[in-house]
């Protein structure tokens, strides 16, 4: 298994992480999407370079849908989005940039510390990818809870579903791949659509105590 | 055989509920229900009297309910079956006051299917002989008696009250099941028979009996955990208070007995100690608030404090001898303890059946605008005279007799060797001896400003008497009252085998001398012989008057009241319920109720009158109970954001806690 | 025989505190009329008053009850069943087993309860002030006079009176420490329960300090006179109290012979009639207290009783 | 014959399949209202077919004692609740607050529900169930935004949201037990199969599974409404129809949990592997006691129950934590009154806000006096849920409570002091719903009473007598979760 399968497999993965990191990083909202799709075109080819690696061609699917689903459609339906709703001049981030990455770094610290010790069995590609994995997936959810926008939210957990898509297919000969692959497009699907139906434009935080205070009669 | 009988009787309890969800709602449904429940309770109260006089082995059945590897154990014993013949004694009372007092209820199928299926519930406790089957009766008891609470759900303060009571109830309940837990071991051998035969170590029988003391303490109104008592009991329909008053609370100082002389195993000396403390404490404690209340039913539930404080103080004492290996006086305590419950049982139930009347008659409790009633029910006036002699602990009423007893064992505590119980016996003895001497203050005052005097408010001028079944119900109570008061012997040698089952020992022969006297341990320590002192008393002011009619025979003429030449037409220059009790309130009140009299005198000249102003605080209740209100308040305030937070927010929240796990997944090993 | 004998006695001890009560408080009122220089009236110008009350209508206020006109008849005959349960002269009662001191202390509590009720029957206001002093007085000297008990009974091992009498007569007493205590416990109590200086003044109509008399303000005639009777009976059964517990000599034996039964009875007069001149000494020296101070003189009785009774339980080791 | 039974699965699969595929096309909301219900029946026929007959365990089903217990609860509810539905929305056609078109995509959704959450529970392969889990999820979002009021979306919304996540994390979690998995049981299907996993969990790498608990516990915990997961819950119970909150709190949280059990017996298999208990138990007391302290503020009659489902779900994942026979016992016994009994009360609910016009605490009052069978259901109902005998809540708390204080008092305490403190508010708020002067409208409301009172009966007999069956059944669930 070892040679250069092995390195660009390695290569790719860790390319992912670093993606998800400049996507920590940007705190403008076009080049969070533009990340975003850099970062659905190295899943794609991830995935696609482990169907080669398994030799499993059911895995070109989902990396084709990774490529003409996460980095066409979805940027682009975000793009008309943010322009729609007029939201496109900046994301304002909740702490900042500098504690943000340092807590992005301190994740995949962690997710390394915790899955390179329990993965001893397993082969090593799934081991490498596991731990990549592990950390697209806590960068994902860091990218959720430190933007208010609602769309940079989306990016969020698309990334961090890119980060599962990652494991999934390195997990060799794993069954239901596409399958998940594709239940989580037709999720983000709902998610993009819902951001798009309800007009929700700052944020998620439309749940917020003054909003209750309108409309839930909880706090009267 | 016999607890078939009283299954059954209980079953039909249950039935008569449902029946009575059908015909309440008619006129003759009330008399209906309330008569078919007497019947019901006579029958289970002959049952219980035959099985308590039979005096042979336990009887027990196991049904195939409740947890359904242990099943439902039913057992009857001497202990059981005296209970069982005091909730049924006032089961019985309480139905044959309802024919009658029944309809003044507003909405009667709020109150006539709960009647019987508290009964029913009261019934089962005794009977019980597993944790399971005694928890569920226990429970199904406090629901049913809390729903009676809540039945008259519109008037100020009835809903509190049920809400304090319940909750109160129900962290009892929760007390008392984590002492079946602990009794019960891992295993979970929820039967009584293998709780009885595992003893429990030293520390952890003392967690039991802390819990126990707490959780049934609190459904017998033990000080402090008492609060929802003066609130809950008042506010049912008279007949349930005089349920919950006079029997419920029996029903927890029988929980009590059971689990703590019978399942726990040999008791360390210490435990009297605590047990007779509660009992000393609630004892002056229930008969001080009782003296500073002013509602009348209040008055008569904070009495049952007093008295519940009297029996714990006998059960306490009953303790510390059998720790000591003091048979004879064990079973002296014990008996001092049950007879008490029985009289207690008897005269609260007088009581309330009496405030009920005058409830009913005049609409009011609030003592301060009673008075004068005695011209007006005459029936209910002599019987709650005897109920009110009885429970300040008179001769030659009943109460009386158990106090003595109660009196007489303290005096054999000398014997103890601990230190601690030689120092607070005595104490204990004093508190009890207040209580007992502030007993009659109190019932003077409840007696003298609501039946005697003048009408204070046009409603207790314009009362009438009762209607006769209420009325035949209380003159009923008011004869046993007197003739367990002179004639005590046979309700002694009944509680024989009670008490025998409880300590294996038996009563002192001295209990029982001939010429109906009775007497602790040996005739040589005191005697007692309510028939003859009846006898003499009454004798004597016969002769008195046959005497007085032979040499003085004037006339009685009627004239206005003297009151030393200052005689005024208004009734409310008499003393009021209040300024009646004011001499005692100067002497507890600034200690324990921490009350404050401030008078506001005008300046000279001024004609405004002076006003006297008393603060009193229940400081049970304000040290104990409200500071954990408002925490539990400001706690649910301060979480109460969490309500409100932001989507990104939660995700934080499971965020972290993700990343917690998996750091402490990494730092694991 | 003997038993007709014993009912002779019983029935003489009756007869006696009716027939002597009268005497005592007039001996009694002649001593403080002595000390105070003045000749005051006859020793036996009690038993004039009780012939004049006897003699005068009753006149009954008009919402009087049916427990106004029972009350005086229940109060005297309690009192009088207690007094006659108390060993003057002679021990050995037919009917002392028929109850012990706490029984005693107990219907004397009945009287005070029937008395308080008819205090407030009337509903006048100073009916109203007599009761709630007199419960006040009396919820604080019964414990005190209880744990008084507890003392004499601890000492004793009984309860029964005559047994405590006998006892302390036999060499086993010895000086204690408890036994003062009690003593002076139950002279507080004595001089608090029978309504004498400085707790209450039997001979004031004064609203502000009367305790006794302004229950039994509105009674006249035939009920008045039983209810003077019944304080008097109950003045003399706390003397005769403290004469059997505390200067038992000469009491006679149960059994003995009639010598013996006068020497006590004479014994006896001599005690009451020392007592009385103590009385009226302490009295004549000593002011009225306020009503709200009388807690602190009875609290001062109950503390002793209990030091005494606490004390022996400590001390005792059986 | 044989074939039904032979393929018994398959039809409580494939009837709400195919009914939410007719009832989408069918018109005439009366209709396909009791389409609905008879469909659910026929499930709930068949399920109990296979209660009376385990098939053997498949490549792709599975039905042994511990998920049995979930399917005909979820089929009997299921079924009780279409019942109550064809009332409720007979009412809020009236009031309009919906059409008859959104009628017909709500019986459609209720199927797909139905068929996600049997699915869920009848599939032996671990990537499946978390397929139908999601389908369940979605289905329930776009139930409870069917009001279409703000309220309502904003609900579906942070539902939707938080629901993703948690199958995100859920997801992880079931390629980590792949991945664990593969080495010893060979990679493809094996690996996801459960009857495969479950034998051979022993032999797995412990590291990962703890890891992989950690997701699944999380991401499942998330449906499960664990705190601090839950935050979707209240609002989803509260804004969506009540029928819906009726199968949320009795059914959805069950499957979830389901899997949570399942997973954690895999945990059980393997003994190196990180202790499930205390997480669950930790985890299981903070829900427990912070649901209680949450419930005491509440203004809206359904999110206090909401609050309460939290609440027993925390008491029931602490029982399983704890483990051992009694305490598995209880919890089964737990979340089976649970469904039964908070369904009921949202029935209750439902019909009272339909009477009273409003879900606010403050203005309904006095019910016991306007409406009086409503009132006393509603009475019963939260005694029960409070945990009250002769109720069946009584008889798992009593269990649970009395082995736990035996085995380990200090987690007991606790245990008592959030079962006390959340009685303590339900009664609070009960005693204001159901007495006192009654306010709001007086009219009576036609609702149906029968799934309500069924429920309850149950709850009841539940609380006296445990057939012998019932419990060698459970006794053996018990045993099986160790």
């Amino acid at each position: 298994m070892h040679g250069i399968g092995f390195d660009i497999a390695h290569l790719l993965a860790g390319s992912l992480v670093l993606v998800s990191l400049t996507m920590l990083y940007q705190d403008r909202l076009y080049a969070l999407l533009n990340t975003y799709t850099l970062h659905a075109v190295v899943l794609g080819l991830a995935v696609a370079w482990q169907a080669r690696l398994q030799d499993a061609p059911h895995l070109y699917i989902t990396a084709a849908i990774a490529l003409l689903f996460k980095a066409g459609i979805i940027p682009i339906a975000l793009h008309r989005i943010v322009v729609r709703l007029g939201i496109h001049r900046a994301i304002e981030t909740v702490s900042g940039i500098g504690t943000t990455m340092l807590a992005g770094i301190g994740l995949v610290g962690l997710s390394f510390a915790v899955m390179l010790r329990v993965t001893e069995g397993a082969a090593l590609v799934a081991r490498e990818d596991v731990a990549f994995a592990l950390s697209v997936v806590l960068l994902g959810l860091l990218i959720m809870v430190t933007r208010r926008n609602a769309v940079s939210q989306v990016v969020g957990f698309m990334s961090l579903e890119n980060g599962l898509i990652l494991a999934a297919a390195g997990a060799q000969g794993m069954p239901l791949v596409v399958e998940i692959s594709v239940a989580f497009s037709v999720l983000i699907a709902f998610i993009v659509i819902g951001v798009f139906l309800f007009r929700i434009r700052e944020r998620f935080d439309t749940v917020d105590v003054r909003a209750l205070d309108r409309f839930r009669g909880e706090r009267r | 055989m016999m607890v078939m009988s009283l299954l059954a009787g209980i079953g039909l309890l249950l039935a008569l509920s449902v029946l009575a969800l059908f015909v309440g709602a008619r006129p003759a449904g009330t008399p209906l229900v309330y008569a078919i429940g007497l019947v019901l309770s006579l029958f289970l109260l002959a049952v219980s009297g035959s099985a308590l006089l039979r005096a042979g082995p336990a009887q027990t059945l196991v049904l195939p309910l409740g947890l359904p590897w242990i099943g439902t154990h039913l057992r009857l014993d001497a202990l059981a079956a005296f209970f069982l013949v005091v909730i049924n004694l006032g089961g019985a009372g309480a139905c044959l006051y309802g024919i009658g007092y029944g309809r003044h209820a507003a909405e009667p199928l709020r109150v006539l299917p709960l009647v019987p299926a508290f009964l029913a519930g009261m019934n089962l406790v005794p009977l019980a002989d597993d944790a399971f089957t005694f928890l569920v009766a226990w429970e199904f008891m406090s629901l049913a008696s809390w729903a009676l609470v809540v039945a008259e759900h519109r008037g100020a303060g009835h809903v509190e009250a049920g809400y304090i009571y319940l909750a109160m109830a129900v962290l009892g309940t929760f007390a008392l099941l984590l002492a079946f837990g602990l009794l019960a071991g891992p295993a979970g051998d929820y039967a009584f028979a293998s709780m009885r035969a595992a003893h429990a170590a030293p520390p952890v029988a003392a967690v039991v009996l802390g819990l126990v003391l707490f959780g049934a303490g609190a459904k017998a109104g033990l000080v402090p955990m008492h609060v929802w008592l003066p609130r809950a009991h008042p506010v049912a329909p008279s007949h349930v208070s005089a349920l919950m008053s006079g029997v419920m609370t029996k029903v927890a100082i029988y929980a009590v007995i059971r689990i703590v002389f019978d399942l726990l195993g040999p008791p360390a000396w210490w435990w009297g100690l605590v047990v007779m403390g509660f009992g000393g404490a609630s004892a002056l404690m229930g008969i001080l608030y009782a003296l500073f209340e002013t509602d009348l039913k209040r008055v008569l539930a904070y009495s049952t404090i007093e008295n519940v404080g009297f029996v714990f103080a006998g059960l306490g004492l009953a303790l510390a001898f059998r720790a000591d290996g003091m048979a004879a006086a064990a079973a002296l305590a014990l008996t001092a303890a049950l007879l008490h419950v029985l009289n207690h049982a008897v005269l609260k139930s007088l009581q309330f059946f009496g405030a009920g009347a005058v409830l009913g008659a005049s609409g009011l409790r609030d003592m301060d605008r009673m008075g004068g009633l005695i011209h007006r029910m005459k029936v209910t006036s002599v019987a709650m005279l005897a109920g009110a002699i009885g429970l300040s602990a008179l001769p030659p009423f009943n109460a009386f007799v158990s106090e003595w007893l109660t009196f007489q064992a303290i005096l054999l505590s000398p014997a103890l060797p601990q230190w601690g119980l030689k120092l607070l016996v005595p104490a204990v003895g004093a508190l009890l001896a207040l209580a007992a001497a502030l007993a009659a203050t109190c019932f003077v005052r409840l007696y003298g400003i609501v039946f005697l005097g003048r009408p204070r408010s046009d409603a207790a001028a314009a009362a009438h008497e009762t209607d006769p079944f209420s009325a035949t119900a209380m003159v009923i109570f008011a004869g046993l009252a007197l003739l367990l008061g002179i004639v005590p012997g046979p309700a002694l040698g009944a509680l024989r085998p009670a008490v025998a089952s409880v300590l294996g020992t038996l009563q002192p022969a001295a209990l029982r001398l001939p010429w109906l006297s009775i007497a602790p341990l040996a005739a040589s320590r005191g005697t007692y012989n309510g028939l003859l002192v009846f006898l003499f008393i009454a004798g004597s002011a016969a002769l008195v008057a046959v005497a007085i009619r032979l040499v003085a025979p004037g006339r009685t003429r009627r004239g206005p009241a003297w009151d030393c030449g200052f005689p005024d037409p208004s009734p409310s220059l008499q003393y009021s319920a209040g300024g009646f009790a004011e001499p005692i309130r100067r002497v507890f009140g600034p200690v324990l109720f921490r009350s404050r009299t401030s008078v506001h005198m005008p300046p000279p000249g001024e004609t405004r009158p002076a006003r006297l102003v008393v603060r009193s605080h229940d400081v049970v209740w304000e040290v104990l109970y409200a500071p954990v209100a408002g925490l539990v308040a400001a706690a649910s305030s301060r979480l109460n954001v969490m309500q409100f937070l932001t989507i990104r927010r939660y995700l934080s929240l499971v965020f972290a806690l993700l990343v917690i796990l998996l750091l402490v997944l990494a730092l694991w090993r | 025989m003997a038993l007709i004998r014993d009912l002779a006695a019983q029935a003489a001890e009756m007869a006696l505190v009716v027939g002597a009560a009268p005497l005592v408080t007039g001996f009694l009122r002649k001593c403080k009329a002595r000390l105070t220089r003045r000749r005051g009236a006859s020793v036996l110008q009690p038993y004039r008053d009780l012939l004049r009350l006897l003699r005068k209508d009753v006149v009954l206020a008009e919402n009087a009850s049916w427990l106004f006109r029972a009350a005086p008849y229940l109060v005297f005959a309690a009192t009088w069943v207690a007094a006659a349960l108390v060993p003057t002269f002679g021990g050995g009662l037919l009917f002392s087993w028929s109850a012990d001191l706490i029984a005693i202390v107990a219907m004397l509590g009945s009287a005070r309860f029937f008395l308080a009720l008819a205090g407030m029957d009337v509903g006048t206001a100073f009916g109203g002030i007599g009761a709630s002093r007199e419960m006040m007085i009396g919820s604080l000297a019964e414990p005190a006079m209880l744990m008084i008990i507890f003392s004499l009974a601890l000492l004793a091992g009984s309860t029964q009176l005559s047994v405590i009498a006998a006892f302390m007569q036999s060499p086993a007493v010895g000086l204690r420490v408890t036994l003062g205590l009690a003593l002076a416990a139950l002279l507080i109590v004595a001089i608090a329960e029978s309504g004498r200086i400085p707790v209450d003044n039997p001979a004031t109509h004064l609203e502000l300090t009367m305790v006794h008399e302004a229950m039994v303000l509105e009674y006249s005639g035939r009920h008045l006179a039983l209810l003077e009777l019944a304080s008097w009976v109950k003045l003399l059964l706390y003397l005769s109290l403290i004469a059997c517990v505390f200067v038992p000599w000469g009491v006679a034996p149960p059994g003995s012979g009639w010598l013996a039964h006068l020497l006590g009875a004479g014994l006896y007069a001599g005690k009451i009639a020392l007592a009385c001149a103590l009385l009226a000494v302490f009295e004549m020296t000593i002011a009225k207290m306020r009503v709200f101070r009388v807690p602190n003189f009875l609290g001062a009785a109950l503390m002793l009783g209990f030091l005494g009774a606490m004390l022996l339980f400590v001390s005792r080791i059986i | 014959m044989n074939w039904f039974l032979a393929h018994d699965v398959l039809l409580v699969l494939s009837l709400p399949a195919l009914a939410a595929v007719v009832l989408a096309v069918l018109p005439g909301y009366r209709l396909s209202a009791r389409g609905n219900v008879a469909a659910s029946l026929a499930t709930l026929l068949a399920a109990l077919a296979l209660f009376v007959r385990h098939p053997a365990p498949g490549p792709y089903f599975l039905v042994d004692d511990l998920n049995i217990v979930f399917i005909v609860l979820n089929t009997f509810v299921g079924f009780t609740t279409s019942v109550f539905s064809a009332t409720y929305i007979d009412h809020e056609l009236q009031t309009g607050r919906l059409t008859p078109a959104y009628l017909r995509f709500y019986h459609a959704m209720y199927q797909v529900m139905m068929f996600g959450m049997n699915l869920a529970l009848v599939v032996n392969n671990i990537g499946l169930m978390w397929v139908a889990i999601e389908l369940a999820t979605l289905a329930t979002v776009l139930m409870v935004g069917i009001y279409r009021t703000h309220e309502a979306l904003e609900a579906a919304w942070k539902y939707f949201i938080l629901a993703s996540v948690g199958i995100a994390l859920a997801l992880f979690g079931t390629i980590l037990v792949y991945l664990a998995a593969a080495p010893v049981v060979g990679t493809g299907l094996q690996g996801m199969t459960w009857t495969v996993l479950v034998a051979h969990a022993g032999a797995f790498e412990p590291g990962l599974l703890s890891v992989a608990f950690i997701f699944l516990f999380l991401g499942y915990g998330t449906k499960v409404g664990l705190v601090p997961l839950h935050a979707w819950l209240p609002d989803a119970h509260a804004e969506g129809p009540t029928p819906i909150s009726a199968v949320l709190s009795g059914l959805l949280l069950n499957v979830a949990l389901y899997a949570v059990l399942r997973f954690k017996m895999l945990m059980a298999g393997n003994p190196h592997v990180i202790a499930a208990g205390p997480l669950m138990t930790t985890i299981g007391l903070v829900t427990l006691i912070f649901a209680a302290f949450m419930l005491y503020r509440r203004r809206d009659i359904k999110r206090l129950f909401a609050y309460s489902s939290i609440e027993h779900m925390g008491i029931i994942v602490f029982a399983f934590g704890m483990g051992g026979p009694l305490a598995n016992f209880a919890g089964l016994l737990q979340m089976t009154m649970h469904s039964l009994t908070k369904s009921a009360i949202f029935f209750a609910v439902g019909h009272v806000a339909q009477a009273k016009g409003t879900q606010k605490i403050a203005d309904i009052r006095g019910l016991t006096q306007s409406h009086p069978p409503l009132g006393w259901t509603l009475v019963v109902g939260v005694l029960a849920i409070a945990g009250m005998p002769p109720l069946g809540i009584f008889t798992s708390e009593f269990l649970l409570v009395s082995s736990t204080f035996a085995r380990s008092p200090l987690l007991a305490v606790p245990l008592v002091f959030g079962l006390f403190l959340a009685f303590a508010a339900l009664l609070l708020r009960l005693q204001g719903l159901a007495f006192g002067e009654p306010t709001g409208r007086m009219t009576p409301v036609g609702a149906s009473y029968v799934p309500t009172f069924a429920h309850l009966a149950l709850v009841a007999v539940a609380g006296v007598y445990l057939s012998p069956e019932l419990v060698t059944w459970f006794q053996h669930v018990a045993g099986m979760l160790g």
